[in-house]
C-alpha cells in the first residue's frame, strides 16, 4: 500500500475528487493547507500597514491505495489539477505499512 | 381623525369660557410638544447606546486578533456597565448641577432632584431624567473609545479601574466646562463660549488625547510592528462601523435637544460629513495603494462622524462636505503616515481618528459656523451676532482653541496621573504569557469563537 | 420657526370667534399629541421586533454548536412569521377583545374593528392598530424565549406546531388576565390587581417555566453533560444581547403607551437594572472562576432586563439598581450552581434566566413599587393610594404571587398537554442521528457556514 | 404633568385677550405637530440609512464566496458615501424641484433653498431638509439592490461609476415621475396616476429589472452553475434580512410623511405582508425539497417587504396577507424554477426578487388598494372615489401598468446604455485570474476574515 | 518508530484522546479534515440549487509512537473510535525514521 | 527525498518559514493543527460550566526535501522554533518515494 499526497488548488478539488472517483478511487481525505513555492502572493493594506501574504490557500488530498492503483491515481490528480500555472501543486508518494478500517477491524488492503 | 382627548373631551367651548379653555389648551400643548420632545430624545439616547453595544465593540472587535475579540468587545460593555452606575451615582451631578465654572455640585447624586419635570437650564421642554439618561450615553462611550489605544495589551482590571477613575477625574469635569451651567466654555455665558454641538471636545479631543497618552505609557504589543496584527475580521468592523453611522444620528441630531429644525440640520451634516469623509480616506488610499479598501471606507466615515460633531448644528450642509473630506484626508495621514513614522502602537487608531478628528472638527466649526443655521450668539437687543469665522468672527477660531487646549492639557495629565496610579496598585500591563495567550483566555476564561 | 398648519391656516382670529377657534384647535392638539406618541409607539414596536430578530436570534444562535445555529435562528425567525399572522387572524381578540376575566372574545377576530380610532380601553392617543401591532411583537417574542430550553434537539415541524398552540393556550389568556379589559388580574379594577408594567409574569413567567417543563420533557442533548457544548460564537451572542438592550427600551418605556414622563422613568430604570444585573453576575463570577466572562456580563444584563420588566413604570432609579443586582447574583446560581446540581439540560438557560428573573422581578416590583413614580392605585375621591410594600402597601406582595402562580401553574398545565399532543402526533425529537448531524443539516438541508 | 413651555408662559390669560391667544397656541400647536412628524421622518431616516448598512450589505455579503464578502458589502458602502454627494448636489433637485413630467429643475442645486421651512409640496408639517435627506436613503439604496446581480465579478471602480450615472439617468427621473410636482406619473394630477406609496416602482421595477440586465449582460461568474457557490455564512444574510425588514417599517411607514394612522397602517402591512411572504416561500421549500430552509425564509420575506411596498398605504391588513402570500410563492419560483431554467447568472437574485416583487406589488396594489384605507382620489366636491379594482376602480390597474412599463422601458435603456458605456471606458468585468483570487484581495487589497 | 495516521469521526474524538492517554500516549496533534468514502454525504438546498455534499467532516489525528506501542495504540484508537456505522475511518501505518523534540534537541524515540 | 514534518508553536510560523527560505528551502505547505502533550492546557468557563482544553493551538509543517537538505532543513526549524517552553513541538523524518510537480509532470527530485 501507498499512500499519495497531493497538494493542489482548492479550485480544482470537485474536478480531482471526481476524477479519482471515476479512477475507483473511493476513499480520500481532504485537509485544508497553506502553501509557499515558487507562486508569488499578494499584497494587504490596513491603514497604511502593508503586510505580503506568501502563505496561499491550498488543499492538501491524502489517499491510501494498492501498489498497482497508485500510477493511475497519479495520472488522475496531476491531468485534473493541472492549470498550466506556478502553484498548480505537488504529489508525494510514500510507504504505508499497515492500513485498518475501524468499523470492523479489516486489516491490510481489504481495509482501504 | 382622531376623536379629540379624554382630558379636553369634558371641557365645552362657550363663546365665553374661553380664558380657562386657553389655560387648558395650553397644557395640553405644552404636554403634546414635550412627548414629541421626548420622545426623539428617548430614540436618541437608545441610539447612542447602541453606538457602544454593539457599534463600537464590533468595530474595535473586529480590528483586534481573533484571540482577543471578547477581550476588546467586553471593554466597551464593561463602560455600559459600570458607567451606567456611576453616572446615576455621583457623575450627574459632577456634570450638571450647577457649580463653579469647572465641576458641578452634589444636589443631584444618587439622582436625587432629577425626575419628571424639566431641568430648564437645560432643556424646557422634557424631564430632566431624559437629560440625564441621554447625557449617561454619552459617557459611556466616551472612556469606551479610548480602549482602543491600549487593544489586545491590558489587564482587564486595570481596564476598568482606569476608566472609571478617568470618567470622573476628566470626563465629568469637561462635560461641565462645556455643557454644564456656568462651565468655563459654555456658550451661554461662559468665559470662553467654545462651539462643540455633540462633543468635539468633550467626547473625541479627550478621548483621542487620552489614547494617544495610554499608547505611548503602556507601550507596544509584543511583536509589533514586525509581526502580521491584521483584523481578524473586517467584517464586524463593517457592521460596527455602520452601526456607529446610524447611532450618530443620536448622536448629533439628538443634541439639538428638541426634534425641530435644528435637529434635521444636525442630522443631514452628520450625514453630509460622514460620507464625504468615506470618499476622503478611500481616495487616499487610490492614490497610495492604488485601492481603496473597505476597511478605509468605514474608518473614513467614522473620522468624519467624529469632525463634524463639534459642528452639526453650526454648519451648512455644504460645509459639512468640506469638513468631512478634510477629516477623511488627515486621519488618513495620520494613521497610515505620521503614526508609522513615529512608530507607537496607537493599535486602533484611536488617537489618529478621535483625536486628530476631533480637534479638527473643532477648529473647523469655528471657523464654518454660521448664525444663518443657529444663531446663539446675540446682542443685548436680541439681534443675531455673528458666529463662526465665516460670519466674519474670527475670534471664535480663539475660543475654540482655548476649548481644545483645555481638553488636551486635562486629558494628558488626568491620563498620565491615572495611568501611574493604576500601574503601581493593580498593574496595566498583561504579562507576556497572557498577551501571547490572549486576553479571552487569560482575561475572561473563554474564547470567541468555537468552530470545532 | 414653521409656518402655520394648512388645516390652520384658513382660520382667521377675529376676538369673537374662539369658540369655533378652541374646537379646531382642541383638534388640533389632540392630532400633535397623538402624532408624538404614535411615533412613540411604532418605534417602540420597531425595537421589539428587531429584540427578536436579529436579537434573540443572534442571542441563542450563538451559544449552540455551529451545527445548529441555522436550526436555532430559524425558531425566533419561524416566530416572526407564524405568530404574526395567528395574531392578527385571532390572538389579538383573544388577547385584547372585551370578554371574561380569563379570556377576550371574538369580535375582533380577522382585525375587525381594530382601525385608525384608538381603543380607549387602552390608550386614547393614538389608534387602535397600532396597540395591535406593538401587542403582537410581545406575542411574538415570548414564544421564541422557549426555545433555548429544547435547544439543538427538536424537530422543526414539532416545534412550530408546539409554539403556536402554546400561544393561544398559555400565552393569550394570560396576557388577557392580566392587561386585558376585565381581566382577572388587570390593575385597572382586576379581581387581584398584579402590577406587571412589561411582562413580568406574562412574558418572563410563562415562557421560563414552559422552558423548564419542555427541557424536562424533552430530556438532555445526546452527550450532556460530558461532552464539551460551548458557544460556537460568543461574539454573536454579544451582539444579540446588545440589540435585546437596546430594543428592550421599546419593550419597558413603550409600555407605558405615551412618549411622557412615565416612559423616561421605564426608560431610565430598564438601563440602570441592565446594567447592574450585568455587575451582578460579573461580580459572581469573579469570585467563583476569578474572571469575569463576555458570556457573564451579557447573559447578567438580560437577566436584569428581565426582572426590571415588570417593575419598569413602577419604581424609583436606585431600586432598579436593586433589583438589578438581585437578577444577576439569583440568575447566576441558577444558571451555573442549581441548574448543574440537578443535572437537567435548559440548554440555553430559558428558564434560569427568563424564569426565575421574571418570578423575581414580579415579587420585587411589589416591593419597590412607589406610588411617587406612578401612583395607579387610588381611592374614590382620587386621592393616590400606596401602592407597593415600600409605600405600606404590603398586601401587593400577594398580588404578585397570585399572578405568578397563575402564570406558573397555566404554563406548567398548558405546555405539559401541548408537549404530549405534539409528541404523539409529529413526535417531539430529532432522532439520534439528526441531532449528531445537526439542525441545519437534518430540519433545514443547509450550513451555517461555508468557509471553504 | 409639564410646567406650561416657557414660550407660552409669558402670556397670561384674560378673557379678552383671546384673539393674540389663539395665534400664539396655533403656532405653538404647529410646532407640536411639526416635532412629532419630524421625529418620525428623522427616526425613518435613520432606520433607511440602516437598511443600506448594514444590511443589506450583510444580507449580500452573506450570500457570497467568502473571497468577495467585502467587496461586495463594499458595494453597497459605496453607495452610501457617494450618492450621498451626488443627491445633494444635483439629484435631489433633478428628482423633487418643480419641473417637467420626466424630470425636475436646477433650483435645488447644492441644496439651495433646501432649509428648515416644510416644502408644502410634498409635506407641510416638516422642514424641507427632513425629506431631502429622507429621499436621499431611498437613492441610496435602490442602486445598491442591483449589485446583487453582477456580484463577484464587477470591477469596483465599474461598479461606482455605473452606479451614480445609473442614479442619474434611471433613479432621478423615475423618482420625479412618480413623486415629483408635475410628474408624469404622480397621483396628484399626474396624466397616469400611478399608486406607489414606498417605491414598487421607483425603487423596486427599476433596481430589479437592471439587475437581469446586468446578468445577461456580464455573463456568467466563471464556473456557474457547475461550481458550489453556496453563500459562506447565512448567517450573516440573516442578520442583514432582519434588519432589513425592521428597517423596512421607515421605508414603508416613513412614507407616509406624518406619523398619523396612515403611517400605522402601512406599518401593519408592511410587517403582515413580509409574514406571510416568509410563510409562503418556506412552503414551496417544504413541498419542493421536503425542508424549509433559513435562507429561504429570509428570503421570503424580502420578497413580501419588496411587494408590499408599493401598497403599504393602500391596503387592508388582509389584503397584504394575501400580497405577501403571493409574492413568496412567486418570488420562489422565479428563483428557485425559472432563473435554473433559463441559466442566466441573477447571482443574488436581484431581478427574482425586487423585479419580481416589485411587478407583482404594484399590479396588486391597483387591485387591492382601498378608500376606507388611504381616499387619495376625490372628485369636484371632495368626496372620495374608488381607488383600487377592489373599490371597483379597475382603471387603476391600468395606470399601475403604465407606471411598470416605463420604469422597465427606462431601466432597460438606461442600463444598457450605461453598461455599454463603462464596458468600452473602464471595462466591467474583473479578469479570470482577479475573479478566482476574489474582489476583496483583487479589488481592495484586504481579507474578509483572518482566522490564522 | 512509527505513525499512526487515524481518521475518525469528530464526535469520537474525545474518547479516543481519553484511550491513547490511558494507554500512556500523552502525545498527538490534532487535524481538521473531510473525508470521502463509502459513507454517503447529504443534501443541501439554496433558493432551488442542489448540491451533494460528499465530503464529510472528519478528524485526523497523527501520533509517532515506539514500535512496541504501536498495536497498543490501534487497539485504543479502533475500539474507542469504532460506532459500527460506514464512516467510522481508517487507521493508517508507517515508519517514522527520526524525531526530534525542538525544546531541547532531543533526538529519537526519547524526544517522543 | 525525505518529508519533514514539524509541529511548532503558530507564533513562530514566520520566523520558521523566513529561516527555511533563507537555508534555501522555498517549498512548504502549513496546516492548522491543535495538540496534546506534556504542555498543559487552559480552563474555559461558560455559564458555569468548566471545560479543560487540553489541546492547544499548533502549525504544521510539511516539507519534503532532497537528503542532503535535511539536517540543514531540521537545523533551520529547531533553532528558529524553539522558545525553550513546553510545547515548543517536534520534527518527524520519513521516506518519500517519489514526487510530482504538478503543472509539468517533472517527477523526482527536479520536482521539489
Ligand atoms: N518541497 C515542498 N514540500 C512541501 N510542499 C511543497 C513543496 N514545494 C511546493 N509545495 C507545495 O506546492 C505548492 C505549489 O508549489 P509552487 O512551487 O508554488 O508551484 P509549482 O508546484 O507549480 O512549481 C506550494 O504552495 C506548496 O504548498
Ligand atoms: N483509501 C483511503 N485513503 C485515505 N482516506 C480514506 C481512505 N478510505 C477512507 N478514508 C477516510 O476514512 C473515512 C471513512 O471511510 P468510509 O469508507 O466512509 O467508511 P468506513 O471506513 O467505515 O468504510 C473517509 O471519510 C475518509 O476520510
Ligand atoms: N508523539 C507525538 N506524536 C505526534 N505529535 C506529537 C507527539 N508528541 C508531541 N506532539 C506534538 O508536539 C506538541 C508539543 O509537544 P509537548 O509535549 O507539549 O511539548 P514538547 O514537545 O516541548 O515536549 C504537541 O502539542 C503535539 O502537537
Amino acid at each position: 500500500m501507498q499512500k499519495i499526497e497531493a497538494i493542489i488548488q482548492p479550485s480544482r478539488l470537485d474536478a480531482v475528487k471526481d476524477a479519482l472517483i471515476e479512477a475507483g478511487v473511493e476513499g480520500m481525505t481532504i485537509l485544508e493547507a497553506r502553501g509557499h513555492g515558487r507562486q508569488k502572493g499578494h499584497t494587504e493594506f490596513y491603514r497604511g500597514r502593508e503586510y505580503t501574504v506568501d502563505l496561499l490557500p491550498k488543499v492538501k488530498l491524502e489517499i491510501v491505495v494498492r501498489d498497482e492503483v497508485v500510477e493511475k491515481a497519479i495520472q488522475a490528480i496531476a491531468t485534473t489539477a493541472r492549470t498550466g500555472h506556478i502553484g498548480d501543486g505537488k504529489i508525494f508518494v510514500s510507504r504505508i505499512d499497515e492500513a485498518i478500517r475501524i468499523r470492523n477491524d479489516e486489516r491490510g488492503e481489504t481495509a482501504l | 381623525m382622531l376623536a379629540v382627548m379624554p382630558m379636553l373631551a369634558h371641557a365645552q367651548a362657550p363663546a365665553t369660557a374661553s380664558a380657562t379653555d386657553i389655560a387648558a389648551l395650553r397644557q395640553a400643548v405644552a404636554d403634546a410638544k414635550s412627548s414629541a420632545d421626548n420622545t426623539w430624545m428617548l430614540v436618541s439616547s437608545a441610539l447612542v447606546l447602541m453606538m457602544t453595544g454593539p457599534g463600537l465593540a464590533l468595530f474595535y472587535g473586529g480590528l483586534v486578533r481573533r484571540k482577543n475579540v471578547l477581550g476588546t468587545m467586553m471593554q466597551s460593555f464593561a463602560m455600559m456597565a459600570i458607567i451606567t452606575v456611576t453616572w446615576a451615582v455621583a457623575s450627574y451631578s459632577l456634570a450638571f448641577d450647577a457649580g463653579n465654572s469647572f465641576i458641578g455640585g452634589l444636589h443631584h447624586l444618587f439622582l436625587r432632584g432629577v425626575g419628571a419635570e424639566p431641568d430648564v437650564a437645560y432643556a424646557s421642554t422634557f424631564p430632566a431624567q431624559t437629560y440625564m439618561i441621554y447625557q449617561m450615553m454619552f459617557a459611556i462611550i466616551t472612556p469606551a473609545l479610548i480602549t482602543g489605544a491600549f487593544a489586545e495589551r491590558m489587564k482587564f482590571s486595570a481596564m476598568v479601574l482606569f476608566t472609571v477613575l478617568w470618567s470622573f477625574v476628566v470626563y465629568d469635569p469637561m462635560a461641565h466646562m462645556v455643557w454644564g451651567q456656568g462651565g468655563l466654555l459654555n456658550i451661554a455665558g461662559g468665559r470662553f463660549p467654545c462651539l462643540d454641538f455633540a462633543g468635539g471636545t468633550v467626547v473625541h479631543v479627550t478621548s483621542g488625547v487620552s489614547a494617544l497618552v495610554c499608547a505611548l505609557y503602556l507601550g507596544k504589543r509584543v511583536g509589533y510592528p514586525t509581526v502580521k496584527m491584521a483584523p481578524h475580521s473586517v467584517v464586524l468592523s463593517f457592521i460596527g462601523a455602520c452601526l456607529l453611522w446610524v447611532g450618530w444620528f443620536g448622536f448629533n441630531a439628538g443634541s439639538a435637544l428638541s426634534s425641530g429644525p435644528l435637529a434635521t440640520a444636525a442630522f443631514v451634516n452628520t450625514h453630509l460629513g460622514a460620507a464625504s469623509a468615506a470618499i476622503g480616506w478611500m481616495l487616499a488610499e487610490k492614490v497610495r495603494n492604488g485601492k481603496p479598501s473597505a476597511l478605509g471606507g468605514i474608518s473614513g466615515a467614522v473620522a468624519g462622524l467624529v469632525a463634524i460633531t463639534p459642528a452639526a448644528g453650526f454648519v451648512q450642509p455644504m460645509s459639512s462636505l468640506a469638513i468631512g473630506l478634510l477629516a477623511g484626508l488627515a486621519c488618513y495621514a495620520m494613521v497610515a503616515v505620521v503614526k508609522l513614522r513615529f512608530g507607537y502602537d496607537d493599535s486602533l487608531d484611536a488617537f489618529g481618528v478621535h483625536g486628530v478628528g476631533g480637534t479638527l472638527g473643532a477648529l473647523l466649526t469655528g471657523l464654518f459656523a454660521a448664525k444663518a443655521v443657529n444663531p446663539i450668539f446675540k446682542d443685548a437687543q436680541g439681534n443675531n451676532l455673528p458666529v463662526g469665522a465665516i460670519d466674519g468672527h474670527w475670534g471664535q477660531l480663539l475660543n475654540q482653541s482655548v476649548g481644545i487646549a483645555i481638553a488636551i492639557v486635562l486629558s494628558v495629565v488626568g491620563t498620565l496621573a491615572l495611568l501611574k496610579l493604576v500601574d503601581v496598585t493593580v498593574g496595566l500591563r498583561l504579562s507576556a504569557e497572557d498577551e501571547a495567550e490572549g486576553m479571552d483566555v487569560s482575561q475572561h476564561g473563554e474564547e470567541g469563537y468555537d468552530w470545532a
